[in-house]
């Protein structure tokens, strides 16, 4: 579906990461964790092609949904300027989100930079569903940390990296993980979750290999249609070959994503 | 009420407004979008007598006001084309084009022989845009008379109209599109995407994981009319323009030049509703201006 | 420091930028804008044996992130361009090439050899572009026995640098490109326009005059890079790469595809102070990546 | 010059037809009437190409530039979206505006459709000059006249042709002219000017070849450098052959213009 959506809101949390409200009531009500949408910044053909992001958290109340993004580009600098008010042309919910129904107690979660986007709506299911949470969350900068008393008010358990040292462990979130999983995990309750660069989910999957519980990935590529037709997004998925990022993911089983090299 | 309908050759096509081949999958990806009889036809994906997996990513790239792919003809090949693709299209009231591609030059007449008893393919689309490891890995159609072959061994196994899809990438496409011709093509289209490429500065590397590609989109516009008016000017049978058409001015645009109908590819990526508002936009344009058959746009531009 | 100079043969450019024939005129038109002292060089407009009053209006046309023109080759010709336009540039710090052009094969040898002896003019650009009326108006530089010709006889002419500025409208850019090597040409530049045209659909009436007309500017971009990529593969000599160019990150795509300087052309029109600012980009982007000499960027792209 | 101004006001006249103010202390301070400058609507590539657009007026107390412009496509469409405290890239001023050098006592002003944007400018000039002055006017609709009172105040002789009829004389401006001249002019104290569409201008040049005075006219071609530099502009001039429309022009001796057909 091609919506006509309205900014209800717009504010920056760092320099150049931004929140923005939308009134989308038809993605609010029907999204999952996982799912993005995808969005033509302006009309006409300068950026040409739609920019995909993850839906960040939805307030189904006010029928609205909220995004979280960096300003990476032509693209999402033209986001940022747009102001309440103003409208976006978006296509979605598309993709298949997280899986959210095999049986698990307690979720860890892995977010790297904006991968920390999906995170939070996937965070709030999980509550709803009454999982234990364990966030591993790395990004560049302290400040790019963000809700992070809501974030252990729910009871959370959360570990902080970053690479300039400003707050928690310094260093990559995998450290976090290869730490949390050589003192935690015993039995097979658990269940991972990963969002962020391909080369940190990479890294992940290399960690790993040897626990035994399930891992779903959220993966990024280049989109042009989104919805699976242009064959641009394709990702190698083991038995199953080319699968598509847009339509059969961004959630992949992260055991069998087949990273170039 | 406006007559949209024109024919390509015998086939009479409802309006002229085809979706591409390779940017409507293969008829049905867009059903959310838009109700697919209301289209003037659809060309399905290119395909192959066998399945491909298609090119290492990353596959496609945006550029100015345009964007590359090398999808590398990923397709799922005649067998699963004929027995699930097609059935799908089964009571869908619009013209289906079924686009096809080879390795060889007899591959090509292996393939149409494949698929050209089918009922529900109204004509067949012949891409000669992929390389020919023979000539070099230029492409089947940069050459005329590899073109003519290809187009004679097509002819040989079927009746179905055929269309020949062109390249753009050639000194003199006039060359191409007559040989083409005289080789039994009911109609050409033209044309396919031009060679491009693009380099992402911060990591050095290719946008492209095989560097060079096709672009599409609206920066290609100017290139394809030139090109469908340069074959219009040489050729008897029709000619449907296809580059960078976005909205329904484009499409008049492309019409006054001489092409009987269009298709549209980058647009349905962008907006998959396009391709309707183009024919709407059609209609109104001709409603508005007196104009009672479409056809009567067909070669209009008055020289200055 | 950062070393922006660059070698074309003989020639050292003070960086690797130039603004491209036709769209800066003789070399002074943008003084009011610029001091093109800081340029890497100055390409002036094409000039023919005899003044030329060019094509009748439009000349011009925007298109999607492009433009369109059939200026003519309209110019001053040898005469004045030796007594007014030249003597303009004499105490400029900067590299001056010609451009010329010829009707023949013959005249352009005698351009060549009426302007050769100027010691203001550090090099000599062939433009190949113009229509051969014996080749039924396609471009001279459409065919490589053509091409080696007009380069052949105008080295025989000349000692000063001889640049061959291709035209992109070919089937296979190496093969003239490598015929320009063979024949004497120091170093290539990539690309002319692309032919391209559109319609007012309003008045139905050709954008252009002349109907057809040379497309510039972003949109050809990824065309003109993928050219000069490929015939930077097969040639020993420098390439100068053109299309499109309009940022310094553009320029430094370019560079990584393998040129060794380029020139820019309708950013001009756009914004007159571009080049420099291209010039300035460079010269910081070398700086924050500790990039100490340019010519280290060239043909840097990474195959994955 | 390359000038990034400040717009001060924007306010739309009729449905399409829009006048807006710039802080442009250089160009107000210089400008001539009949000068244009060449505005880069917005950054990026779309669209590509400046818009050229003639000085409308100039407010040189408070440094300002006016414009008066239609909305006519892609260009123009953006322009009028823009509002005060945004910013603009022009250059300017350019081109040759209109000799008023030449002894005349009588201004005769010919204005089709937006050729009345310079022609404000000129009055303004012709009035410090204490010249008399009668305006033709010629529009679509009665509501595309403006400053109509101002304009009688000043002691301008003022008279308006309409093509729907909704005021002045039904039909061209053209016939206003035609009129005018047969009953008016007899010593060669006069001068005229001409500013509108090309099929306007040429019209004019048909009418007044008995006259003998002198006609200026300001023309309009697609332009993309300016100034003088693609030779995109081009119009034949009389003896001088192709001038260019934007660095010789815009205004030209009427009765040197060759129009095509
Ligand atoms: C499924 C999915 C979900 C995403 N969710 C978010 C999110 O919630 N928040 C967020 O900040 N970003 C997210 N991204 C990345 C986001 O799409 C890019 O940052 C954005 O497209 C950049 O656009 P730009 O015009 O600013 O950058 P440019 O670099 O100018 O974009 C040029 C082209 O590259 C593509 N591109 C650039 N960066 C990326 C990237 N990282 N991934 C995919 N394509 C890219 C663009 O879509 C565009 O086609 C997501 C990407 C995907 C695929
Ligand atoms: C010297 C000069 C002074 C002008 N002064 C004014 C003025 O004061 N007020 C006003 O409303 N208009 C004026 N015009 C016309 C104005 O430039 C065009 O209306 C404007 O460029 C249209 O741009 P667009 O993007 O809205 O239209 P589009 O049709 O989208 O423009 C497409 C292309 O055609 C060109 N173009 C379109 N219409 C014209 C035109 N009539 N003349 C020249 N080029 C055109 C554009 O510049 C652009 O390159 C003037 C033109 C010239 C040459
Ligand atoms: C992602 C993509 C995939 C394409 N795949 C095919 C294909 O399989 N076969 C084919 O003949 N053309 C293919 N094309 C070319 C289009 O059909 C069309 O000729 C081209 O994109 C120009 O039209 P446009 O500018 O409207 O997109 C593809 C184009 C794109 C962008
Ligand atoms: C208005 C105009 C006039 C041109 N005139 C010439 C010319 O006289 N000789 C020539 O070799 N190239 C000419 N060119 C081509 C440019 O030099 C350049 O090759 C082309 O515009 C592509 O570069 P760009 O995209 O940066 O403009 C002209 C281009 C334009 C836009
Ligand atoms: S973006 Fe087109 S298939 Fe995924
Ligand atoms: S607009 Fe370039 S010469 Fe006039």
């Amino acid at each position: 579906m091609i919506h006509i959506c309205e900014i209800t809101e717009q504010h920056s949390i760092t320099n150049n990461i931004y929140r923005m409200r939308l009134k989308a009531p038809m993605i609010a009500s029907s999204a999952k964790p996982g799912q993005f949408i995808h969005i033509k910044v302006r009309t006409g053909i300068d950026p040409l092609l739609r920019r995909p992001f993850s839906i960040h958290r939805i307030d189904p109340g006010n029928e609205e949904i909220i995004l979280l993004y960096r300003k990476a580009g032509r693209g999402t600098s033209i986001l940022s300027q747009m102001s309440p008010g103003d409208s976006l042309d978006l296509m979605g919910p598309l993709g298949q989100g997280f899986d959210l129904q095999t049986s698990f107690d307690h979720a860890i979660i892995v977010a790297g930079g904006m991968g920390s986007a999906p995170v939070f709506f996937l965070i709030d299911e999980l509550l709803k569903a009454k999982k234990k949470i364990t966030l591993l969350w790395g990004v560049r900068a302290g400040e790019e940390i963000f809700n992070e008393n809501e974030i252990r008010k729910q009871g959370i358990e959360l570990k902080v990296a970053t690479e300039d040292a400003s707050k928690g462990h310094c260093g990559f979130v995998t450290d976090l993980l290869s730490e949390y999983l050589s003192k935690n995990i015993t039995k097979n309750t658990y269940s991972g979750f990963v969002c962020g660069p391909e080369c940190m989910i990479h890294e992940v999957q290399k960690i790993v290999e040897s626990v035994d519980f399930r891992w779903q990935a959220s993966l990024e590529a280049r989109m042009a249609c989104g919805v699976g037709v242009c064959l641009g997004c394709a990702v190698l998925i083991r038995e199953r070959g080319f699968q598509m990022v847009c339509k059969d993911g961004p959630v992949f089983d992260l055991r069998e994503v087949q990273f170039n090299g | 009420m406006v007559d949209l309908s024109v024919k390509i050759g015998s086939l009479r096509l409802k309006n002229p407004v085809l979706t591409a081949s390779g940017t409507f999958g293969y008829g049905r990806d867009y059903d959310e979008y838009l109700d697919i009889a209301q289209l003037g036809g659809i060309v399905t994906k290119t395909i192959t007598l066998n399945p491909r997996e298609g090119n290492p990513m990353p596959r496609i790239a945006e550029t100015p006001a345009g964007m590359l792919n090398s999808i590398g003809l990923s397709n799922v090949g005649a067998d699963r084309y004929l027995s699930d693709k097609l059935p799908a299209l089964k009571n869908v009231d619009t013209v289906v084009i079924a686009n096809v591609a080879g390795d060889t030059i007899e591959e090509y007449g292996e393939i149409v022989s494949r698929i050209q008893d089918q009922s529900r393919i109204d004509g067949i689309e012949i891409n000669v845009s992929c390389p020919n490891v023979k000539q070099g890995g230029l492409a089947f159609g940069t050459n005329p008379d590899i073109t003519a072959e290809v187009v004679r061994i097509s002819r040989l196994e079927t009746e179905k109209p055929l269309i020949v899809k062109l390249t753009p990438n050639v000194t003199d496409i006039t060359e191409i599109a007559l040989a083409a011709q005289e080789s039994g093509a009911d109609a050409v289209s033209c044309m396919n995407t031009l060679v491009g490429m693009g380099i992402d500065i911060s990591t050095r590397k290719p946008l492209l994981h095989h560097i060079l590609g096709g672009l599409s989109g609206p920066s290609i516009k100017p290139v394809a009319l030139a090109k469908a008016y340069q074959i219009v000017q040489v050729l008897d049978i029709p000619v449907i323009g296809i580059g960078g058409i976005m909205t329904w001015e484009d499409a008049v645009e492309f019409l006054l030049a001489g092409v009987t109908a269009v298709q549209v590819g980058t647009l349905s990526f962008v907006d998959p509703y396009g391709s309707i508002a183009i024919i709407e936009g059609l209609r109104l344009y001709c409603q508005k201006n007196g104009i009672s058959k479409v056809e009567n746009l067909i070669g209009g531009m008055i020289q200055s």
